[in-house]
């Protein structure tokens, strides 16, 4: 037996206190790991957002680059200037200001792909669980083709089509949508297959037969009532699949399918500081790495807490 | 299929049971992707393939050609070249080199799918004229004829032809070919095993003609793609010794108390071509016309880069600057010749002058894994370029995707470009014919004028210079050709790049400038 | 049960006909291998004459027959690259991958189903929390970083473990293997806790909560109702029943880690398919890509119907259909 | 002295903002032989009390007070290992659904095997022995075979048995069943409350029985304590309690019983339970939009009394297997040529046990599915057949459904308003926004809930509540035919009283047609002016719902009507009796 007082103390609240006073919030305020990854989160996700404000170089702008303030180490150790906190890297690139900028591409990469990859997934997800049969059988059918395809091989491929049909494009534009379309496309299965599982259970939910019996279309009863129930796990896969969804981005720039190192994405600079490993110039990898870590940490605790928040079989 | 999938096997087993102390491991960034010497047309592959096999000549540690498989050679009239062959050298089959060796291989390194027909003259006759005389008679002067040589490997004919790889193993064969995976050379170092990609070991040749200078039983190489694996089995002491070594990891390499770094200028030139033949460039914002086709331009570009600032912070100061489009070591009178100055101010003064005050924007190709620390040359070329007004839009791929696109058949497709050059014969005709002579819109003409720069000048001195047998002569002809060059601009040399090796310290070798590994020079404590 | 698997089987065979022309009609597209097998002096012509030769001028329909017909008998024609059968190439790869991803998800399953078990039974314990933190880390890290600093760590500061390779492999009866040898299995270390990383991650999250989910089930309260000891409750009633997801996620994962093994392997210069692969991409190879890929594909349908059966093994309500 | 004495017992579960009490106060006896019945309405805390003494509270909650004796020893404060040793060994639990309560990867055979062993330590072969004969005294024939199978492989009550056969595996002197028959048809519920009272008798352990089922309490208890708000309100015999209640709390309980003997004029105002029961605003229907705009709706040709739906020989047929070869397909057959009508403005009661197909045939009415034969006529019109958009439409308008589970009949992510008004809306029956807001509040009203209620979700009301969204939003589009499926069977009882109160009111003041399913003679009995009783996809009998209760004439009539709890003895206290 479930103990919940709500039906005891029917209270009538404001939306904005009723929220303040939900369980989601309450069991926020009890995690101090969430709590201090949810400032985290938020303070890379503003750092990056208003970069060009907070920083003193744009580091994109090649004009403002001298090749001989390359390679200056962060500003507590010799040698190292108040102009670039966090040293400079191979190209006289300010590593902190370069950072903020990077972590904006890759969180745009993340943030477009999961998009992408939640609006295909949804849908068919949705449709796959509702109409099932036959569309049902062959929509997972091409999810279990879509997963013989690893994110990894997707994106060297699509990196390859999109160069050989479009010789012509310039890396710097489409690496960006390559990316998109490459990590996209690889999350769309799990969106899919979460949301049909949902959906499969709230079809026969009495309420969709409501719904029916008043005559509401089957695509309405898809968008209005099947969609918004089925939103908790996707919020959730949305949570992690963004932290993967930017670790991916990382790793394809490291097999050199990524956003270009003219404009570099924290892969992108990890993967250039990864040449500087061995030759004492540190902090050109660490930084970075260090803020993918802590971002991609930082998301994936959130994700964590909302997994655990929004099952209310583990309240 | 099974069946060979066992004798690889057994070879891979007795490989492990064989690893003695006089074992070099080394690993170099690429594979050694045949063993057929005439397939690839590639630096290391031939080079690597120079400890099995031997060319009539050969090159010393100076890159001084030095007799071979041939004992000397003398021109006994001005088109007829003989050679006279060394005695009593075996295969590593047992069998007996002769002159009917050196024509088999003269016919078969000019057969089609050889990556390698342009090492003699398609209409060169190969004469036998004993079993140890060869006379090869040409249809016009070539003082040069045996300057790449070193790279033509003469192969056993019995052999080859036993194994039906009379045909050259080439990019278009359909079926495996007995040659790329087998050898059967004269030189210091048999095959014993070659696991394609993974792993191939050489071992030591004791019926070698000629004193090995080495103390190997066995070497074996493996291909390492990453820079930081390598660097790290280096430093780890996986392995003996590993080339290139990322310039920045050179001095890590060096304060390591068992390795050190070996470095020095290497041949290679690297340089920015422009597309100087386009009425309009392909890539770029300006339209209707070049801005490439104005020398002022040209001259901007120039003034622009700061290249001693990418010798020291992008090569670490393992690069030298270079005014010409040829290594210093390979043309002795480049002392006359100097880069055009770093001079932001004149540069952009040249922009103006040309009318291109507020800048342009031009596409820039640049591969990624072809060169040392080529994009990032690249790229600081962009950030110096900025500054005068020039926006590139940087597109740096790997070498596949680089050379496919830039070297695309019907017209290049490129507006702006790094690329490298090596002329193969070390002798700067190859300069001139390959990157200075004039083509035309298609692509017909000179095959890597990429940019279509053209002097109808220096194609006539290249002509000369061909047939010029007189050094001095020669000498001056083709300081004419690079001073033309060099006055309007058909190209922005950069640098010769360095050699950068890392050798464990009970390593002794000899470092080749042509950046070839030849282990009859190692010596293991 | 047979008629499952024959169905399934049927479906196998389908997504393997999709992915076969996929992988066809992509690597079309993905470029020209001609400029990757000659060196730069081969003239323009010349690389024309190679291109017809090998086919590539064809038609599209002809060019997909024919793979079609060299599919279907396992022959993949040779690599462009090395000139060598892509068949012979593939299966002398094939050790490596395998004892890389057999080692790497054993490894992850030790580790990760005791440590999912312990952190569901003890929801709010400090080491629970410990455990789930750490292991964020194995999905916050990108693999090729965490290699390369496992590389710098144990292999250049403390020379414990070879840096790259496989060591010494021995060949048994055409199978290389890297277990029959201290420096094989030395050799195996870095690469298969870099490779299992993420997957023990994620089997471990989801154990636990599986676990959690299995433990307010009414049949674990009547167990203990009954006063079975947690022992038998814990590792026996609930264990068995979280395996049913577990065995599903690890079945996916099976296929995902053989190809995450393109990173590892690469990082780590494991001469395995996966490495072979990014070469092939790298190289234009097509006749490997192909192949590779529809072995992953074969692979993953392959692992999806093992996993099937094992449903079978694991849950009596799919072995025999209930009377009701 | 008692087998289990509980005295002062109080079970706290911290919450956030403030502890929450489960139980308080709680004081009670078990004796061998003897079933004591543990009543209330959901929430009130009976399973607490079963949980405590077995030591299993859900977390965080724990014995704040009190203590529990058993056999004068206490063990409310044991060590869990100690507790181990007393759980299944001397107190066995049943719990409410035989189909979770197995572990479905293991054998019968193991579950006995491994629980026997435990507390005998027996021998692999003796436990097998002693499992076999468990099984076969609580009623399992062939346990000999059967013994092996999963539990999959067993029906409803023979799972219960088997949960049932585990409990007493280690000879408990006393059992806990809570709710042990809620999730069973009528026919088995007898049979398992035969059971536990023969196994009480024979094996003297002392029964814990909870429920909020009168008729159970009635058929199976000697003592009965009565929970309401986490306190026992009285204890009595059962005929005591049933009889005579002193406490207000079990008057207004008893009085809400429906009863299968008369017939109510209504459920008498049980105020006492709930507060929702408000006297809400009547509307005056002649003049408002809901009487009002009946008459245009094409019903009005039909007159009381006349054939307002028809069902002729309607069949349908569920694929259990798909193969795309139609002779490998595989059916299930859950209605089979049913034919009745139903008049305009009378109640029709359906009724059956699970399976029986009466959903089915509501479904197939309100057009959820296609029947695979036979026709539904509705004011003389087949409506499986519409081809025609408009007139599906029409059709919809006029029949409407209440279904039969509270909490997932609503959409949780609609506030109310949108979920009465989405017909109105879907329908275009408002001109304007406002007017639809305007009816949606007056809907709400009507229903008893209050226009305010409007903008707030359905996870804020309670299950009664959330039945009163449920008619509001039905009544919406002005139907002329209500289906109601089971309306009442998730709610408690004294809930379920206001409910159908209410559904009779409404039927009345708009004229409606109802067809009532349910699978409770009583509430059958109080709703209906006729009744079908259905059985395996077949009908049995349409009889008048007084001459069916009085002399049934199908067997399996007769058969359910003898397996109704015998609740004759009921208080009759405050009961407007219809005659």
């Amino acid at each position: 037996m479930t103990v919940s007082s709500n039906d005891l103390s029917p209270v009538t609240q404001s939306a904005v206190a009723r929220f303040l006073d939900s369980d989601i919030v309450y069991s926020f305020k009890q995690s101090k790991v969430t709590i201090v990854a949810a400032i985290v989160t938020l303070l890379m996700m503003c750092g990056a957002f208003f970069a060009p404000w907070i920083t003193a170089q744009n580091p994109f702008d090649l004009a403002t680059l001298d090749l001989m303030e390359s390679l200056m180490p962060p500003v507590w150790m010799e040698g190292g200037e108040a102009r670039f906190p966090l040293g400079t890297d191979g190209q006289g690139r300010d590593i902190f200001s370069v950072i903020l900028y990077g972590s904006r591409l890759s969180l745009m990469v993340g943030f477009s792909s999961i998009i992408l990859a939640g609006a295909v997934g949804i849908s068919l997800g949705i449709l796959a669980g509702y109409v099932g049969g036959r569309t049902d059988a062959i929509i997972m059918r091409i999810a279990d083709v879509q997963l013989t395809f690893p994110s990894i091989l997707i994106a060297l491929l699509i990196d390859g089509t999109v160069h050989s049909l479009f010789p012509q494009l310039i890396r710097e534009d489409s690496a960006f949508w390559v990316l998109v379309l490459s990590i996209g496309m690889s999350f769309w299965v799990q969106y899919a297959r979460t949301v049909r599982g949902s959906t499969l259970v709230e079809r026969n939910k009495e309420y969709v037969q409501a719904a029916r019996v008043i005559g509401v279309s089957t695509f309405t009863i898809m968008v209005r009532h099947i969609l918004p129930n089925v939103l908790g796990p996707v919020l959730v896969i949305t949570t992690i699949n963004l932290a993967l969804a930017i670790i991916l981005e990382a790793t394809l720039s490291f097999l050199g399918v990524g956003i270009p190192p003219t404009q570099p994405s924290l892969g992108t600079l990890i993967r250039i500081g990864n040449d500087f490993l061995f030759s004492g110039e540190w902090w050109i990898t660490f930084f970075p790495g260090a803020a993918l870590a802590t971002l991609a940490l930082s998301v994936n605790l959130l994700g964590d807490w909302l997994r655990d928040a929004l099952n209310p079989k583990l309240r | 299929m099974f069946k060979r999938i066992l004798l690889a096997g057994v070879a891979a087993t007795l490989m492990a049971s064989s690893a003695s102390s006089e074992t070099l491991k080394f690993a170099f960034q690429g594979a050694l992707k045949s063993l057929d010497p005439y397939t690839l047309n590639e630096t290391f592959t031939l080079g690597t393939l120079g400890n099995v096999y031997e060319g009539l000549v050969r090159r010393g540690p100076d890159l001084d050609i030095q007799p071979a498989l041939a004992t000397s050679w003398e021109v006994v009239e001005p088109t007829r070249w003989r050679f006279h062959l060394r005695k009593g050298v075996k295969f590593h089959n047992g069998n007996d080199f002769t002159a009917d060796d050196v024509v088999f291989s003269a016919t078969r390194v000019r057969s089609d799918g050889s990556d390698l027909l342009t090492r003699i003259g398609k209409d060169v006759k190969v004469v036998k004229v004993d079993d140890h005389t060869v006379d090869f008679v040409l249809t016009g002067v070539n003082p040069i004829l045996h300057f790449e040589w070193a790279t033509w490997a003469i192969m056993d004919k019995e052999w080859t032809e036993a194994n039906n790889a009379t045909k050259v193993s080439d990019a278009s064969s359909k079926e495996e070919n007995h040659a790329a995976f087998n050898a059967n050379g004269t030189g210091p170092f048999t095959i014993q095993s070659h696991d394609v990609g993974i792993k191939t070991v050489f071992q030591k040749n004791d019926a070698w003609w000629d004193t090995p200078q080495h103390n190997l039983d066995t070497v074996e190489f493996t291909p390492v793609g990453s820079d930081a694996t390598r660097v790290a089995a280096l430093l780890s002491g996986d392995l003996d010794m590993v080339y290139p070594v990322p310039v920045q990891d050179l001095k890590r390499v060096d304060n390591n108390a068992d390795t050190r770094a070996l470095t020095g200028p290497e041949l290679r030139t690297i340089f920015l071509g422009m597309d100087q033949i386009r009425d309009e460039l392909i890539y770029s914002n300006i339209k209707g016309k070049n801005p490439f086709k104005d020398l002022r331009v040209r001259q901007a570009v120039y003034h622009a880069i700061n290249i001693e600032a990418i010798k020291e912070k992008v090569m670490r100061g393992l690069s030298t600057p270079s005014a010409l489009m040829i290594s210093p070591k390979l043309f002795s009178e480049s002392d006359g010749f100097e880069r055009l100055a770093y001079d932001v101010d004149k540069a952009k003064g040249l922009m103006a002058d040309a009318g291109y005050g507020d800048g342009f924007e031009v596409g820039m190709d640049c591969p990624n894994d072809r060169y040392v620390n080529d994009e990032a040359i690249c790229q600081a070329v962009a950030s110096m370029l900025a500054k005068v007004g020039i926006k590139i839009n940087l597109n740096a791929q790997p070498k596949s995707k680089y050379f496919a696109k830039v070297l695309k058949s019907g017209g290049y497709d490129t507006s702006f470009y790094l690329l490298g050059w090596t002329p193969g014969s070390l002798d700067s005709w190859n300069v001139l014919s390959n990157l200075h002579g004039c083509r035309d819109l298609e692509g017909n003409g000179a095959p890597f004028n990429l940019g279509g720069s053209c002097s109808k000048d220096i194609d006539a001195l290249s002509a000369k210079i061909l047939g010029e047998n007189d050094q001095d002569v020669r000498n001056a002809l083709i300081k004419e050709a690079y001073t033309i060059s060099t006055n309007e601009v058909h190209y922005v040399p950069l640098h010769q790049q360095g050699l950068a090796w890392g050798v464990n310290n009970n390593i002794e070798l000899k470092q080749r400038a042509d950046n070839v590994f030849m282990f009859y020079y190692v010596n293991k404590k | 049960m047979i008629t499952f698997v024959l169905h399934r089987l049927w479906q196998a065979i389908v997504v393997m006909a999709v992915v076969a022309l996929l992988a066809f009609t992509m690597f079309r597209f993905v470029g020209d291998p001609v400029n990757q097998m000659v060196g730069i002096e081969t003239t323009p012509e010349q690389r024309e004459i190679i291109r017809e030769s090998l086919g590539l001028n064809d038609a599209v329909i002809v060019q997909f027959w024919s793979f079609i017909k060299g599919a279907v008998q396992f022959e993949f024609g040779i690599s462009y690259q090395w000139k060598k059968s892509v068949s012979d190439m593939i299966f002398s790869r094939l050790p490596a991958t395998m004892e890389l991803s057999l080692v790497s998800a054993v490894f992850s399953l030790i580790i990760a189903i005791p440590m999912g078990v312990y952190t569901g039974l003890n929801r709010n314990s400090v080491l629970s929390k410990f455990f789930l933190s750490i292991s964020l880390i194995g999905v916050s890290l990108p693999t090729f970083l965490i290699g390369i600093l496992l590389i710098y760590l144990f292999a250049v500061q403390l020379h414990m473990l070879p840096s790259f390779g496989r060591g010494e492999i021995v060949d048994v009866g055409g199978w290389t293997t890297g277990f029959l040898t201290v420096s094989g299995w030395k050799s195996l270390i870095l690469p298969a806790f870099t490779l299992g990383l993420f997957q023990m991650t994620l089997i471990m999250r989801l154990v636990r909560s599986e676990m959690l989910e299995v433990l307010r089930t009414d049949y674990i309260k009547f167990a203990r109702a009954r006063g079975l000891p947690s022992r038998i409750v814990n590792f026996g009633h609930a264990l068995k029943n979280t395996l049913i997801p577990v065995i599903t996620i690890t079945g996916l994962q099976l296929g995902s880690l053989i190809a995450f093994a393109i990173i590892t392997e690469t990082v780590f210069q494991w001469p395995g398919m996966g490495f072979l692969f990014v070469e092939a991409v790298r190289d234009v190879d097509i006749p490997i890509m192909s192949a590779y890929l529809l072995l992953i594909a074969f692979l993953f349908v392959t692992i999806n119907l093992v996993v099937d059966i094992l449903y079978f093994v694991v849950d009596p309500r799919l072995r025999v259909s209930g009377k009701e | 002295m008692s087998l289990l004495t509980i005295r002062g017992l109080r079970v706290e579960y911290p919450g956030r903002k403030s502890d929450f009490t489960a139980v308080r106060d709680i004081d009670l006896t078990v004796e061998r032989g003897e079933i004591v019945g543990l009543v209330g309405e959901s929430g009130a805390g009976k399973s607490t009390i079963g949980s405590a003494i077995m030591g299993l509270l859900d977390l965080p909650g724990r014995i704040t007070e009190g203590e529990i004796l058993l056999e004068g020893e206490r063990i409310d404060n044991l060590e869990s290992h100690q507790m181990r040793k007393i759980r299944g060994n001397k107190i066995s639990m049943i719990f409410q659904d035989p189909l979770t309560s197995l572990n479905p990867l293991y054998t019968i055979e193991k579950q006995l095997i491994e629980t026997i062993q435990q507390h005998k330590g027996l021998s692999d072969k003796k436990a097998r022995r002693e499992a076999i004969d468990l099984l076969e005294s609580v009623g399992i024939a062939d346990a000999e075979n059967r013994i092996s199978l999963y539990p999959h492989q067993f029906s409803g009550g023979m799972r219960q048995r088997v949960v049932i056969a585990l409990a007493l595996c280690s000879d408990p002197d006393l059992i806990i069943a809570d709710e042990p028959t809620t999730a069973l048809d009528v026919s088995i519920q007898a049979t398992i409350l035969e059971l536990i009272k023969k196994l009480t008798r024979e094996r003297n352990v002392g029964v814990i029985l909870i429920t909020h089922d009168m008729g159970v309490i009635a058929e199976t208890t000697s003592r009965v304590a009565v929970m309401y708000r986490s306190r026992i309100v009285e204890t009595g015999t059962t005929d005591q309690i049933l009889g005579a209640p002193n406490h207000e709390y079990t008057k207004s309980l008893i009085s809400a019983v429906p009863r299968a003997d008369v017939k109510l004029v209504r459920f008498p105002m049980v105020n006492y339970i709930e507060s929702a029961e408000e006297e809400y605003k009547t509307i005056d229907l002649s003049t408002h939009w809901l009487g009002k705009g009946r008459e245009d709706l094409g019903a009005a040709a039909i007159k009381d009394g006349d054939k307002l739906i028809e069902i002729e020989n309607l069949g349908m047929d569920f694929i259990t297997r798909h193969s795309i070869f139609p002779g490998r397909r595989q059916y299930f057959t859950a209605v089979k040529n049913v034919s009745f009508d139903i008049r305009q403005g009378e109640v029709f009661g359906l009724v059956g046990e699970s399976g029986s197909g009466k959903s089915t045939v509501a479904r197939i009415i309100a057009g959820l599915y296609k029947p695979s034969g036979g026709k539904v006529m509705f004011a003389g019109q087949d409506i499986t057949s519409l081809s025609n958009h408009e007139a599906r439409q029409a059709v919809h308008r006029q029949i409407q459904m209440i279904f039969q589970d509270p909490y997932s009949s609503l959409n949780p992510r609609m506030r109310v308003r949108d979920v009465v008004a989405e017909p109105i809306r879907h329908h275009k029956l408002a001109s304007t926004p406002r007017e639809a807001m305007q009816i949606v509040d007056d809907l709400l009203e009507q229903v008893g809930l209050g226009a305010e209620a409007g903008s707030k979700f359905p996870h804020e009301f309670s299950g009664g509540q959330r039945q009163r969204i449920s008619i509001a939003r039905a009544l919406a589009t002005r139907p002329t035919f209500l289906i109601c499926d089971e309306p009442t069977s998730a709610l408690d009882v004294s809930i379920q009283a206001q409910v159908l109160n209410l559904l009779k009111d409404l039927q009345e003041s708009l004229n409606l047609t109802i067809l009532f399913i349910s699978h409770d003679l009583p509430v059958i009995r109080q709703m209906c002016d006729r009744v079908a009783v259905m059985r395996n996809g077949e009908l049995c009998e349409i009889s008048e719902t007084r001459k069916l209760f009085e002399q049934p004439v199908h067997e399996h009539t007769q058969e359910l009507m003898r397996l109704m709890p015998n609740m004759d003895h009921l208080s009759h206290e405050g009961l407007q009796i219809q005659t």
